[in-house]
């Protein structure tokens, strides 16, 4: 039986550039998964792109084929309106970064319902309950809500979602997913993976998965495809590649592969004099955009948030995809303005007088920016399109007036080396980088201006595991030797596990435990802090999770047990049990 | 703040500037010396003919003409009682027209609707025209299609209008017998509405729309054309591709919506820009707008006629701004008005 | 008895029994022409005649052109009674005039000496209506007539001086109206009508006053009330003002005849479109027209040639234009800087700036050289024609032009070989214009360059033209440019006040002009010698007893002109373009095309004018 | 390459997991971002073309008077409406060198048209280097040498003459002097206003957003054509032409920014929710600097293609205010005012060559075109 996909011998270039994809070759059956990983900027993305033939206007398929379905079609000639029926119906794909994906001027339920309209010719309120229906599964919470907001009012994960929605109410025989998962905590990451489990089941559709997850890789491929440098390093059935690699980088790479360690020293609770920055009773009520006649809608996106984060350390944020991470982390950058009552104070040195980072004036505000700065989730939407990377890079120094051009160029420069680039695409714009590139870019341009505090909004969700090990293990020397503090948020547990000195999980805007690591991951007390650590994938094919299982999580508060379930706006409040552990609950 | 609160917001900003600008206006129709019944009483005086002398005076009075100019301003608004009973524009009293001797309502009723009626058809083309053309322009950006389109509006923008219309009758006339001037047959003139007549309309819009539009048409056509060409490499094209949709609804739905912000913003514009600029236009190709009339009853300072017709284009300008601003919102959401924190 | 024919037009009417038929429409004794006497040919009736005006306010040229006047100018520009069956003058202080029994106004009511009591009594002499009195042309010496009415068909007018411009006054192109039809008027006459109905029509009609309304509907020159009776060759059929053609159909009661008994007009119907003054050449061109010279300029002759030779059905003739002068440059005598006033008023200078002319070269630029080249003065065709005066101080000559100049003092010069003023500014001559032709800026741009030669600067400042008008009567403009005087073809007994300093349409004096006007209440008294002595004599002009007087008093004034160059003539009798259908008869091919006297076409009595079958064309 | 039993590929080349990065290009580096910009211009073919063209035409201004024949108000009075004459170089076979035929003026009384004889047996060459009408070199050394001239006996009309005989081609070249330079006042003025107040309001909002929205809107509705007849009042006597149009394109200018400013408004509105907006203002950029670089180069294209088109309007400006008095006026040339001179029939059906003056006008304006498309397209980070 012919492959549902095959791609051989496929060469892609840039200008004059050399091949960034170079003899790629694989081949998907139906129902089958074939996961797609490797370096960060190994091609991975041109790769799925060019079977949909959406590649950036420079890029020249330089040769090979890719056949498809039983007639084996040539994709790569098909004519421009029999492709049509193949885009969205026959194949369709995630985008790895659906904040940009999505147009910011059409409300979701619009945009995905589209893909049904094109390609099924289903009435308006068909659609809409497939819509509404495929937005349940991949996690919503409220569909509803979801159907009509516009992108800008998701937040990272939400959006992932909805993209996740679009390429699937079609029910495609072949899903390319793009990192579909990279802003899904581990919870709804089960869910939506168990949902594709599901649909290749029911239907017998394909998927390419590119993920840098090895645990992911573990538990949804029936074969792997390693790719490093546009060229495949190792390619075959998971089993084998996953216990006994072959090729040295694969070995590599399944080597840094992080995980939760099993026993981490338990560290004492964070000392409470030298905080670099404190919030106080922070929430934020966003009015969503309604439609001329409704009544607005309230969403809370964070609730009664309490922090401290000492000097030198770094506080993690995990939870649940929505539940105001990235909220929490811009009102504490001053890039969104909290709900009155709340109070954040960041102090530049040791002993000086706090900074009302809710009521600065002009003076206290420059002084501020040019301390702490902020790693965006969404990378690709911080990075002006009209710059080269180059002016992003020093445009940080030149703001504050540091450094000669000369000296400026250089540190780009260096900065670029350090986040593992080459300095020599300087000259490019962002649409020209990866996604994991875009994301180290925006590393160093946070770091260009040596912050006191950083916070970083999922810095690596983006990146291979051993860009990962790199860039953490720069985190980490920074840490320690100019002392600088981090807000960290992210979904890898692991990566939490290695950096954090303390961790906060929230749901539904509210923090439901807060402790340090070793305590958290030791000994979990909230049923949704254990949910997610239940939740995350390991990269042992020998042990994989039950996605159905892990995905329910720990469900609504209202089925939590007692003591910790509660009932609409109405939490119990956060108790410590333990010195540094903090839980939600009912005394 | 929800749509609905914007738009009244909107709406009471509308009146009070409209407000403000009915004064300018007045101030503006009263700064040159003189007015037209003072002319015409002097040179009737001069010339010795005095039944006109007495016509003249009398209708100074009966307008509050020999009043102060504050004064005069409240009346023609209606804010104050004119003398003999004189209401005033907000109670529907338009005022006298000295240089045509008739009432304002009279002089401009019916060309009011030619006016819209021609300025419209020029938004019509200009729309029909420009929006497909510049989307194809920037779709086949450097093709015969672009360098044609942006040829032939070029050439339309770099004729004198007035030339461009003579050119057009001409030749029009000459080889496939279009009607010279005019915005019907004349036998049709004051006849019900019919078929016929709607064909004759039609025929004679012909040229004046052409020459009105093309000016507009290309330059939208090349703006639209430039924003187009900026958007087509955004992700949430290619996402739309990804779907599969045909290049022109993608195009429709997905870009050209983006591109359009920069022209509903001008929107507001079109009608009111094109009353005032369609003047000389209307005047060269004796369409029975109100463009001409304007013209004379500023050369000749007949006051109300002036100020009638400028505070309706300041109007459609004002409701027009008011629409575009609305559009905006409902168009782009991310769009707030509120300030910025600095 | 003559019979008479009945129209076809009205012919159905008649049937029907709602008029009467032709020979009870017509006077007693209707104004008979003879054709053939006047070298024309009798023509049968029927027809519609195309034309165009400009702006739709132009319907006003129905009066105009339809020239029924009591007495008016025939072919020869001598008076004779037209509505009047006759006028007697005596002593140049009484005349009376004859009215035609049984004459009809349009609407079939009796035309009599009622109808100028009614104005004379109700209207000029009504303080509602006319609160000033009686216009102002019927004053002689500052006084007024006595005004009898002896039988239903006899009106006098008995002044205690000569007023002898009286009876030209009544032929004018826009003609005085001293009657009007009272039985119609009277519904709006609060002496008249019934208060109520008044009452009410005085709301219904959204004006003021019972005067106000009278004054809406009696306007029988401006020609926009198709229910006022009239007495011209056609009436107007359209009511709606706004609208862009306007039909006039003939008058069934018209008071002339051809000697066959044909009632006339000829023509049933005149179809006046409105239509944009750039587009007049165009439709014409295109054979939209019958009969057209307004809006026609000389250069658009080739186009219509082309037009006529590409068989549009029409021939262009060339009338020659009855102003005095085409193009005239008018120094402003009364500018306000005294240091340009005292130059502009040495007649040296003023003579200077003519012999800097080339009016050659103008003339074969703007006009084919088809124009007479000289300076203003009484076109060739008047009896008072002198060749001495056309050409006295209007040959191109720079040399003698810088001699005077020279003589003036004016001897400095500024880098540029500009002439320098006393105070030291260059002479920079401005002449406001228009902006309405463009054979002016052509002919100003040639003289520019001719006068650079003598030293003076010219400046061409192209205006609105009411601020032009304005500009010049407040003393703020130093020249402008405008046609000469309306009238090229004055005989002994054409009233020469246009000659002195009475009027401020001559931009020459305008402030002059006011002061007689306004019987000094604004304006300066005329202080040039030649300036009075041109007053003097026009008022000599009003007490001569005999023609031969007023002759001799023309001759001195038009000589007086050409000395002192007041208003600097270029060119005279430039050819008017006159389109005019292959179908359409009766039309000189030689006319004149003059506003006075001869009302455009009015003298060459439209009326009269009649389509050929198309057969009897071929 | 090599298949492993279980059917993996597995990829042979030598591995080497500290492979560095490739050697990277300084000069590369370095470059400027003029020079970058500069490549991707330089593969505009046509705006290339364009910008060469243009350039041509504004240095050839300051000769413009010794490259044309005749001066710019020098009449033949005997060539009126004297047809293109041909400048050949055989004569009955024989090589003379660039010259003409005279040609003599007829005056055609039965169609009122001028018509030309070209006396065919006595070729005249044109002369070089010679003496001519006066003129100012670089608009200040006056000078009377033109680059060539018609010959003794014979004129030399390369386009015609129009109704007073004056030499079309001079008269373009004369006029381009004016044509191409102060109307450019105007229109930056207009941008420098619309782009600064629109950005100001679309960035800021709140009450500045306010005031000028209501500025703009009380300029807009206020009459304009009231202002051109008050001005064309006021304006003093002896002011030259040049000089009133002058004033008049900045008059313009500063009515004329408020359509570019809402534009500019619309779009910052939307672009100042962007999340690199947000990303510079949380560094700390100060407004200056975000509206300069972040947010208008997101709307350059725009702004370039409405300054593309309002280079027709500049040029022709006058032609529709000399309707009101105010345009400019002889004895100043431009191409407006000879387009107004030809504004009637006859010009376009019976001496077509009056209406020439088109042609410069529209192939400077498309060449404005092509090179402000090259510059959007060199400014579009998508084209590389
Ligand atoms: N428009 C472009 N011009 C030049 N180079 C490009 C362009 N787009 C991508 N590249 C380069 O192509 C290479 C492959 O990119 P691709 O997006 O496929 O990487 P990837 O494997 O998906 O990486 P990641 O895991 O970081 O998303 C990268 O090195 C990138 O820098
Ligand atoms: N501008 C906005 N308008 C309306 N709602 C918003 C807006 N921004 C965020 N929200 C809502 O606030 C909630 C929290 O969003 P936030 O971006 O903080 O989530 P998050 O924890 O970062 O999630 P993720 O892990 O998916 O990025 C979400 O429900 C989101 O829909
Ligand atoms: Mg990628
Ligand atoms: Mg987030």
């Amino acid at each position: 039986m012919s492959p549902l996909l095959s791609v051989h011998n496929l060469r892609i270039g840039f200008g004059k550039a050399p091949d960034v994809v170079q003899d790629v070759s694989f081949s998907v059956q139906r129902g089958e998964t074939l996961a797609l990983v490797g370096e960060s900027g190994s091609g991975k993305t041109i790769t799925c792109r060019s079977v949909l033939r959406i590649l950036p206007r420079a890029a020249q398929i330089r040769g090979g084929q890719i056949l498809f379905g039983p007639e084996q079609t040539d994709l790569l000639t098909l004519p421009e309106r029999q492709m049509r029926d193949v885009r969205g119906n026959q194949v369709s794909m995630i985008f790895q970064e659906p904040m940009r994906s999505l147009s910011p001027l059409h409300r979701i339920g619009n945009q995905v319902g589209e893909v049904l309209k094109l390609h099924e010719n289903v009435s308006a309120d068909e659609a809409c309950k497939r819509v509404l229906a495929a937005f349940e599964q991949v996690g919503f919470a409220d569909p509803e809500r979801a159907f009509r907001a516009y992108p800008f009012e998701m937040s990272g994960g939400m959006r992932q979602r909805a993209m996740i929605a679009m390429a699937m109410v079609a029910r495609p025989q072949l899903l390319i997913a793009d990192e579909p998962t990279t802003a899904l905590d581990v919870t709804t990451q089960a869910q939506v993976l168990g949902l594709i489990k599901d649909l290749q089941r029911e239907t017998g559709m394909g998927l390419i998965l590119v993920t840098h997850d090895l645990g992911v890789v573990a538990n949804m491929a029936e074969s792997v495809v390693v790719m490093r440098k546009g060229r495949v390093m190792e390619a075959g059935p998971a089993g084998p590649i996953l216990t006994d690699p072959a090729h040295g980088y694969t070995r590599k790479l399944l080597a840094a592969a992080p995980t939760i360690p099993k026993d981490i020293e338990p560290a004492p609770p964070l000392p409470q004099e030298d905080l670099i920055l404190e919030m106080k009773d922070v929430s934020k009520t966003f009015t969503m955009k309604s439609r001329g006649w409704q009544a607005p809608q309230l969403v809370k996106a964070c609730q009664q948030v309490n922090l401290k984060l000492p000097r030198g350390k770094t506080v993690a944020i995990v939870g649940e995809s929505g539940s105001g991470k990235t909220t929490a982390a811009r009102i504490a950058m001053a890039a969104e303005t909290a709900d009155a009552g709340a109070e954040i104070w960041f102090r530049p040195q040791k002993g000086a007088a706090p900074v009302a980072v809710h009521d600065m004036n002009s003076a206290q505000r420059v002084a501020f920016q040019r301390q702490v700065q902020m790693v965006f989730q969404d990378p690709y939407s911080s990075l002006s399109p009209r710059m080269r990377i180059r002016q992003a890079l020093t445009e940080p120094l030149e703001i504050h007036g540091i450094g000669t051009w000369a000296e400026r160029r250089d540190k780009a420069e260096e900065m670029l080396r350090l986040v593992g680039l080459n300095p020599g695409m300087l000259n490019r714009y962002p649409h020209a980088f990866s996604g994991g590139q875009r994301q180290r870019l925006s590393i160093a341009r946070a770091l260009t201006l040596d912050p006191v505090l950083l916070v970083c909004d999922e810095p690596t969700s983006a990146l291979d595991v051993s860009v990962q090990e790199q860039v953490l293990e720069l985190l980490e020397e920074i840490r320690d030797e100019a002392g600088l503090s981090y807000l960290f948020i992210s979904h890898d547990l692991a990566v939490v596990a290695r950096l954090a000195d303390e961790v906060a999980v929230m749901r539904q805007g509210y923090i439901v435990e807060q402790a340090p690591p070793a305590t958290l991951f030791n000994n979990p007390r909230h049923p949704y802090t254990r949910a997610l650590i239940a939740a995350q994938p390991k990269p042992d094919i020998r042990r994989p999770i039950d996605l159905l299982e892990v995905s329910r999580g720990a469900g609504a508060p209202r089925d939590w047990p007692e003591p910790f379930g509660f009932d609409g706006d109405d939490p119990p409040a956060l108790r410590e049990i333990e010195p540094g552990h903090k839980v939600r609950h009912h005394a | 703040m929800t749509f609905f609160k914007y738009a009244a917001y909107r709406l009471v900003t509308m009146l009070l500037t409209l407000l403000v600008v009915s004064v300018l206006i007045f101030v503006i129709i009263n700064l040159p010396p003189g007015d037209y019944l003072s002319n015409q009483i002097a040179e009737l005086r001069a010339t010795g003919q005095a039944e006109g002398v007495a016509k003249a005076e009398f209708l100074r009075k009966e307008y509050a003409l020999d009043q102060p100019i504050w004064r005069q301003y409240l009346v023609w608004m209606g804010f104050a009682p004119g003398p003999n009973g004189y209401s005033g524009l907000l109670q529907g009293n338009l005022g006298w027209s000295f240089y045509n001797d008739e009432p304002v309502a009279d002089v401009v009723g019916g060309k009011l609707w030619l006016t819209v009626l021609v300025n419209v058809a020029a938004v019509i083309f200009i729309y029909a025209v420009s929006l497909p053309l510049g989307v194809i322009a920037a779709a086949r950006s450097k093709t015969w299609a672009d360098y044609l389109t942006t040829f032939i509006g070029y050439l339309g923008l770099a004729t004198p209008n007035f030339l461009l219309a003579l050119i057009l009758y001409y030749y029009g006339r000459k080889y496939i017998g279009l009607p010279i001037g005019g915005l019907m047959d004349p036998s049709f003139e004051g006849e019900p509405m019919s078929l016929a007549k709607i064909w004759s309309v039609l025929v004679h819009l012909i040229v004046p729309t052409f020459v009105i539009g093309t000016a507009g048409t290309a330059a939208m056509m090349q703006r639209l054309r430039a924003n187009m060409l900026d958007e087509l490499e955004k992700p949430y094209v290619e996402t739309a591709i990804a779907k599969g949709m045909s290049p022109s609804r993608m195009l429709t739905k997905y870009p050209l919506r983006m591109a359009f912000n920069p022209f509903v913003a001008d929107i507001g514009n079109l009608l009111p820009s094109m009353v005032s600029g369609s003047v000389i236009i209307s005047v060269v190709m004796s369409l029975p707008t109100i463009g001409p009339d304007l013209l004379d009853a500023l050369r000749t300072q007949d006051q109300f006629l002036a100020g009638f017709v400028l505070l309706f284009v300041a109007f459609l300008t004002l409701v027009g701004t008011m629409i575009s601003d609305l559009l905006l919102v409902m168009l782009d959401p991310r769009i707030k008005f509120a300030g910025r924190r600095s | 008895a003559q019979t008479y024919a009945e129209s076809e037009f009205w012919k159905q009417e008649v049937d029907a029994g709602n008029m009467p038929p032709v020979a009870e429409r017509l006077p007693d004794a209707p104004l008979v022409v003879d054709l053939r006497a006047k070298g024309r040919e009798p023509g049968r009736q029927g027809g519609t005649l195309r034309t165009m005006i400009t702006r739709s306010k132009d319907v006003r040229q129905m009066v105009v052109y339809g020239y029924a006047r009591l007495v008016g100018y025939d072919a020869d520009y001598t008076l004779r009674p037209d509505i009047l069956e006759t006028f007697d003058e005596e002593d140049g202080r009484i005349f009376t005039l004859k009215l035609r029994a049984g004459h009809k106004w349009s609407d079939g009511a009796d035309f009599t000496s009622e109808d100028f009591r009614y104005w004379w009594e109700d209207v000029a002499n009504n303080a509602e209506l006319s609160p000033s009195g009686p216009p102002e042309f019927l004053r002689a010496g500052g006084r007024l007539p006595v005004v009898t009415f002896p039988d239903a068909q006899t009106v006098r007018f008995e002044w205690p001086v000569r007023h002898p411009s009286f009876l030209q006054q009544l032929a004018q192109a826009r003609p005085p109206f001293i009657y009007r039809p009272a039985h119609y008027l009277r519904q709006f006459h609060k002496s008249y009508a019934d208060p109520d109905g008044l009452a009410q029509q005085i709301r219904k009609r959204r004006v003021n006053s019972w005067a106000a309304l009278h004054n809406k509907y009696d306007n029988m020159y401006k020609n926009d009330n198709p229910s006022l009776p009239t007495l011209q060759p056609w009436i107007s059929a359209t009511t709606d003002k706004g609208s862009s053609r306007f039909l006039f159909v003939r008058n069934p009661y018209y008071h002339r005849v051809d000697s066959q008994g044909i009632q006339l007009p000829y023509i049933d119907v005149v179809e006046m479109s409105v239509v944009g003054g750039g587009l007049v050449a165009a439709k014409a061109n295109a054979g939209e027209v019958d009969l057209q010279a307004r809006g026609l300029d000389f250069r658009d002759t080739s186009i219509l040639k082309k037009g006529e030779m590409e068989g549009a059905g029409y021939v262009t003739r060339l009338w020659a234009n009855g102003a005095a002068s085409q193009i005239a440059i008018y120094p402003n005598l009364n500018f306000n800087d005294p240091v340009w006033q005292k130059v502009i008023r040495d007649v040296r200078f003023r003579r200077a700036l003519s012999l800097g002319i080339d009016r050659r070269i103008i003339n074969r630029a703007l006009y084919f050289g088809l124009a007479k080249e000289g300076g203003m003065t009484a076109l060739s065709r008047s009896p008072l024609y002198d060749p001495d005066n056309l050409h006295r101080w209007s040959s191109y000559d720079p040399a003698t032009a810088n001699t005077l100049l020279d003589e003036i003092g004016l001897t400095e010069r500024d880098r540029r070989g500009i002439r320098l003023l006393p105070d030291g500014r260059p002479m920079e001559f401005v002449i406001e214009t228009a902006g309405e032709r463009q054979e002016v800026e052509n002919a100003l741009a040639i003289i520019t360059d001719t006068w650079r030669d003598i030293g003076i600067k010219l400046v061409m400042r192209p205006l609105d033209r009411d601020i032009l008008r304005n500009r010049a009567y407040s003393g703020v403009t130093m020249a402008s440019v405008w046609f000469g005087w309306d009238n090229g073809l004055p005989t002994a007994e054409t009233p020469p006040a246009h000659l002195a300093p009475t009027q401020q349409e001559f931009l020459s004096w305008p402030k002059w002009g006011q002061y007689v006007q306004t019987r000094g209440k604004a304006g300066e008294a005329a202080d040039m010698p030649a300036a009075q002595e041109l007053l003097r004599l026009a008022e000599a002009w009003d007490r001569a007893l005999t023609s031969q007087e007023q002759e001799i008093i023309w001759k001195q004034m038009l000589r007086i002109h050409s000395d002192e160059q007041f208003a600097i003539g270029i060119l005279a009798e430039a050819p008017q373009p006159v389109v005019v259908s292959d179908r359409l008869r009766n039309v000189p091919v030689d006319g004149k095309w003059a506003w006075e006297p001869g009302a455009h076409f009015g003298v060459h009595r439209i009326d009269e004018f009649w389509f050929a079958d198309a057969e009897s064309n071929s | 390459m090599s298949i492993l039993p279980d059917g993996r590929y597995v990829d042979d080349a030598p591995y080497d997991a500290a492979e560095d990065l490739s050697a990277i290009e300084r000069a590369d580096l370095d470059a400027p971002s003029w020079l970058l910009m500069w490549r991707q211009f330089r593969r505009h073919r046509l705006g290339l073309i364009s910008g060469a063209f243009l350039l041509f035409c504004y240095l050839m201004l300051p000769f413009a008077g010794f490259i044309a024949p005749y001066g710019a108000n020098e009449r033949n009075a005997l060539h009126l409406y004297a047809p293109p004459q041909a400048v050949r170089l055989w004569h009955e076979g024989e090589f003379v060198g660039p010259f003409v035929y005279p040609i003599t003026a007829e005056r055609d009384l039965v169609r009122f048209q001028w018509t030309y004889e070209a006396d065919r047996s006595t070729p005249r060459p044109l002369e070089w280097f010679c003496d001519g009408a006066e003129y100012r070199l670089f608009g200040l050394i006056p000078t009377d040498t033109h680059l060539f001239c018609a010959p003794e006996g014979a004129t030399v009309f390369l386009w015609g003459a129009d109704r007073l005989g004056r030499d079309v081609f001079s008269r373009i070249l004369y006029g381009a002097q004016l044509s191409l330079t102060v109307g450019l006042i105007g229109i930056t003025v207009s941008f420098l206003l619309g782009i600064t107040l629109g950005a100001i309001a679309g960035y800021f909002g709140g009450v500045l957003d306010w005031l000028i929205q209501r500025t703009i809107e009380i300029l807009r509705s206020l009459p304009e054509l009231p202002l051109w007849l008050a001005l064309s009042a006021a304006v003093p006597s002896n002011w030259g032409p040049v000089a009133v149009f002058f004033i008049i394109s900045i008059i313009l200018g500063l009515l004329d920014w408020p359509g570019l400013a809402r534009a500019v408004r619309s779009k910052f509105l939307a672009l100042r929710e962007e999340e690199y907006v947000r990303a510079a203002e949380m560094m700390g950029a100060k407004p200056g600097r975000v509206i300069r670089r972040h947010l208008l180069p997101n709307f350059m294209s725009h702004l370039i293609a409405s300054a593309t088109l309002s280079i027709p309007a500049m040029i022709l400006g006058e032609t529709a205010l000399s309707f009101l008095g105010l345009g400019l006026r002889a004895p100043a040339v431009s191409w407006g005012v000879m387009l107004n001179d030809a504004q009637n029939l006859a010009s376009i059906e019976i001496y077509p060559w009056t209406a020439i003056p088109m042609l410069p006008i529209i192939v400077v304006v498309l060449a404005f075109n092509f090179l402000g498309d090259g510059l959007r397209d060199s400014l579009d980070p998508y084209k590389s």
